[in-house]
């Protein structure tokens, strides 16, 4: 654990803590950079286009320029805004977001905090965005981005009930709620890994395997809707709302908002791969194991761990250019008639087979 | 219940089904061009910007009135007879210096009206289309391949010619200018 | 400074009870009432909390507060249904001004 | 002064400050927005005394589900028009006597109160199986009468809201 080493390193607890927190910040930002970028590119590419081709090499440091441009902008705020809300909206968004960071298990070497309960911790913090959403919406005062604000409040909500009934899943499964022991314990290969059944031997892991699909399913969609991604971005849908609850909002603060649209992808990414693909653990054996360099593996396991990230984090993009927008009713619908009555079904097919 | 397991089985298969299609897609090579590099060729037929063979040209003014924006304006100069300004590639004989011609871009429709009563063709629309400016004024397009001095020589030939026409009709009839005067004092 | 006691957790508990009575008592605005409540409620939580912690046994008092959360959860969702239909039959919710029996 | 003792005073001031704020502001969008910064606070205390489930409950409950609909409660009950939205406080003088007088009788009774402290104040190691075990042992009967509550209570303000 880097927590333990930079104690040693320091000696002082604050100023390890303090380092230990900054450590995800130095990934988010990098990571945002190249999703915004991935994202041009892959929705480029998916409708027969080039995409930003002029800044650098096949346009590389179009994000850079993207962030330039955002520092320079004027900070607007529109006379009528409260201004208070307006102003606090975009950080508390951002906390959320960043929050949820603390307890995702980058490698086996870091993690910034090993918490018991780290799966529901995510899912606590994260309820702090829609508390920043709704306050960016209603301090904006414009009904687009109060309508998206309340849209987007409604969305995740509902979709916070079929996340976690496929949390519980897992609980039953493997009867911790610990990211990084659940990483662990799949270790060694990829038919250890949950949606194959997990790790237990014997003719549960097979009888699990369908049950483990349904519940990857089930949460990667909820996920996608609690980030507000396509088919599910109602809550900033252009063609309706202008941009929905960041229609006010421009330069840094505007950026900070996107920063935490895109670390929430990764953090749900995250999640999906740390639940269902073995978290950091490679499909197959490690190269430090191998030629016996101890330092290897953790940075391979931080590769393996991006890669899911990242990976789930195109899907999410492969999505967005795949299917067209859903109406608030059949959002709804989606939610409650199909998602949430699956979850507890799977939720009680996993439970019996686990006590059988 | 049945409808129930149907809707699910369509969302997802029609789920996989559009997912295929747009993973083709990825890989399809894209159709954008590169514009400043790459330029796509340009129809035989496209009017863009106007362009005057000056060597051609015979100053006989008719794109000029024939243009609806009137954005060619055309100014000639008699030549001397002593003078010889070639022949245009038809054929035809020159017989007027051109002093002024502009063709003032901005104001131009692409209507292509001047084109057509060209006596000599050379007057056309040429595929160049890139041709934006930092001041209007840029946009307003000289072809005229005589020089100031030139078209100060000219000009003065031509008065001086004009001056000694006048004198040599004048020199001989001194009276006759004097006869219009005289004539309505005569009917009075 | 002394070390944190019971009684700094108490304390605290006892002044959000008597934020949560004021704002019940003041407030005219029913949901600002629900807020009040919502104070008194976690003023009696984090009392079970802090007593299970320093009774040693952590589990039941936690059950309790757990308890009083779902209620929570429950109380709110129904006030609050309330509030909106007292809003679409008065056109307001302040508690003060409801007044009628019948509109 | 541990880090505790530090923690504690940051969160006891959270909660205090924004209490006050929810039941003295006149803005019920201010109110609702403080309250977020006591529950916080509260969840903060319930980590300080070692219940990190309850925590984490506290959180998802209350800041994903009880402030949500309080918020919605806010914008649905008002003309959208406005972002200040006031609100009057009546009885403000005795209130705040009585209130004072009650707040000093209890935090009197709480501090000269000889608690039964227990010597030795163990975390429980994994708190959720312990609250699990409890609720499935000693309060199943409770557990699934709130269960029903919690379906009655959904029901209900479904068919309230909707009429």
């Amino acid at each position: 654990m880097i927590y333990d080493f930079l104690l040693q390193l320091t000696g002082n607890a604050a100023i390890s803590s303090l380092i230990n927190s900054i450590i995800p910040l130095t990934f988010i930002i990098p990571f945002a950079l190249f999703a915004v970028y991935l994202e041009r590119k892959v929705s480029a590419h998916m409708q027969d286009r080039l995409g930003p081709m002029r800044v650098g090499w096949h346009g590389w440091l179009q994000s850079f320029a993207d962030i330039l441009k955002l520092l320079q902008k004027e900070d607007i705020v529109t006379a009528d805004a409260d201004k208070k809300l307006f102003n606090f909206a975009p950080v508390l968004v951002f906390a959320g977001s960043y929050a949820a960071f603390a307890a995702i298990p980058f490698s086996s070497a870091y993690i910034g905090t090993n918490l018991d309960l780290g799966l529901l911790y995510i899912v606590a913090v994260t309820s702090l965005v829609v508390a920043g959403i709704l306050m960016a919406g209603w301090g904006s005062n414009n009904k687009y981005s109060l309508l998206g604000a309340v849209r987007s409040a409604a969305q995740i909500v509902s979709y916070e009930i079929p996340t976690t009934l496929v949390i519980v899943t897992v609980i039953v499964m493997t009867g911790t709620l610990n990211l990084h022991k659940l990483s662990t314990d799949q270790t060694s290969s990829f038919y250890n890994w949950l949606i194959f059944g997990g790790y237990a031997a014997g003719w549960h892991k097979f009888a699990l395997i369908p049950s483990m699909f349904v519940g990857f399913l089930v949460i990667f969609i909820s996920t996608l809707a609690e980030v507000n991604r396509t088919p599910f971005d109602i809550p900033e849908a252009e063609s309706e709302l202008v941009a929905g609850y960041h229609t006010e909002y421009s330069g840094m603060k505007f950026a900070m908002f996107f920063l935490a649209e895109y670390a929430n992808m990764f953090a749900v990414s995250a999640i999906v791969a740390t639940i269902f693909f073995g978290g950091f653990q490679s499909p197959f054996g490690y190269l430090g194991n191998t030629l016996g360099i101890s330092w290897l593996r953790p940075i391979e396991e931080f590769f393996w761990f991006a890669s899911k990230g990242i990976f789930f984090v195109f899907v999410q993009m492969w999505l967005r250019w795949t299917l067209p927008r859903l109406r608030v009713d059949q959002l709804m619908a989606m939610c409650w008639k199909y998602l949430i009555p699956i979850a507890v079904v799977n939720l009680i097919i996993v439970a019996l087979i686990m006590v059988l | 219940m049945t409808t129930y397991f149907k809707n699910i089985y369509t969302a997802l298969y029609t789920l996989f089904v559009g997912m295929k299609i747009t993973f083709k897609h990825l890989f399809v090579p894209s159709v954008t061009i590169q514009y400043p590099e790459v330029k796509l060729p340009m129809a035989d037929r496209i009017r863009n910007r106007l362009y005057v063979n000056m060597d051609d040209c015979i100053g006989c003014d008719q794109c000029a009135r024939a243009c609806p924006v009137s954005c060619i304006s055309i100014e000639t100069v008699k030549s001397m007879p002593t003078e010889d300004l070639g022949k245009t590639s038809q054929g035809k004989k020159k017989a007027l210096w051109v002093t002024k011609f502009d063709i003032d871009i901005a104001k131009c429709c692409f209507c292509q009206l001047c084109v057509f009563p060209c006596p000599t063709e050379c007057i056309y629309m040429t595929d160049a289309y890139e041709f934006s400016e930092f001041e209007r004024s840029g946009l307003n397009y000289s072809f005229v391949t005589l020089n100031a001095d030139e078209i100060a020589e000219k000009k003065s030939n031509f008065a001086k010619m004009e001056a000694e026409k006048a004198a040599a009709k004048a020199a001989p009839k001194p009276p006759k200018a004097e006869e219009p005067a005289s004539k309505p004092a005569g009917d009075a | 400074m002394q070390e944190i006691g019971i009684a700094h957790f108490l304390i605290v508990s006892s002044l959000l009870f008597s934020f949560g009575l004021y704002g019940v008592v003041t407030r005219k605005n029913a949901i600002m009432v629900l807020m009040g409540l919502e104070l008194i409620l976690n003023a009696a939580n984090i009392n079970f909390i802090t007593f299970a912690k320093f009774n040693g046994n952590v589990g039941f008092g936690q059950v309790a507060a757990l308890f009083v959360i779902v209620l929570a959860a429950a109380e709110s969702a129904i006030a609050l249904a309330i509030v909106l239909n007292i809003y679409k039959n008065f056109n307001q919710v302040n508690v003060d001004e409801i007044d009628k029996l019948r509109d | 002064m541990t880090y505790y003792t530090v923690s504690f005073y940051l969160f006891a001031a959270i909660i205090l400050l924004s209490a006050y704020f929810v039941v003295t502001t006149k803005n019920v969008i201010y109110a609702a927005f403080n309250l977020l910064l006591t529950f916080f606070g509260v969840a903060g205390f319930y980590a300080l005394l070692g219940a990190d489930f309850i925590a984490i409950v506290q959180l998802i409950v209350y800041v994903g589900g009880i402030l949500i609909l309080l918020l919605f409660g806010v914008m649905l009950t008002n003309k959208i028009t406005d972002t200040e939205i006031k609100t009057g406080a009546f009885q403000v003088l005795p209130a705040s006597i009585i209130v004072g007088m009650f707040s000093g009788v209890l935090i009197a009774s709480m501090t000269n109160n000889r608690w039964i402290v227990s010597a030795n104040t163990p975390v429980a190691a994994d708190t959720l199986r312990t609250i699990g075990n409890i609720l499935m042992n000693q309060y199943i009967l409770i557990f699934e009468v709130l269960g029903v509550l919690l379906l009655i209570a959904l029901i209900g303000a479904a068919s309230i809201a909707r009429k």
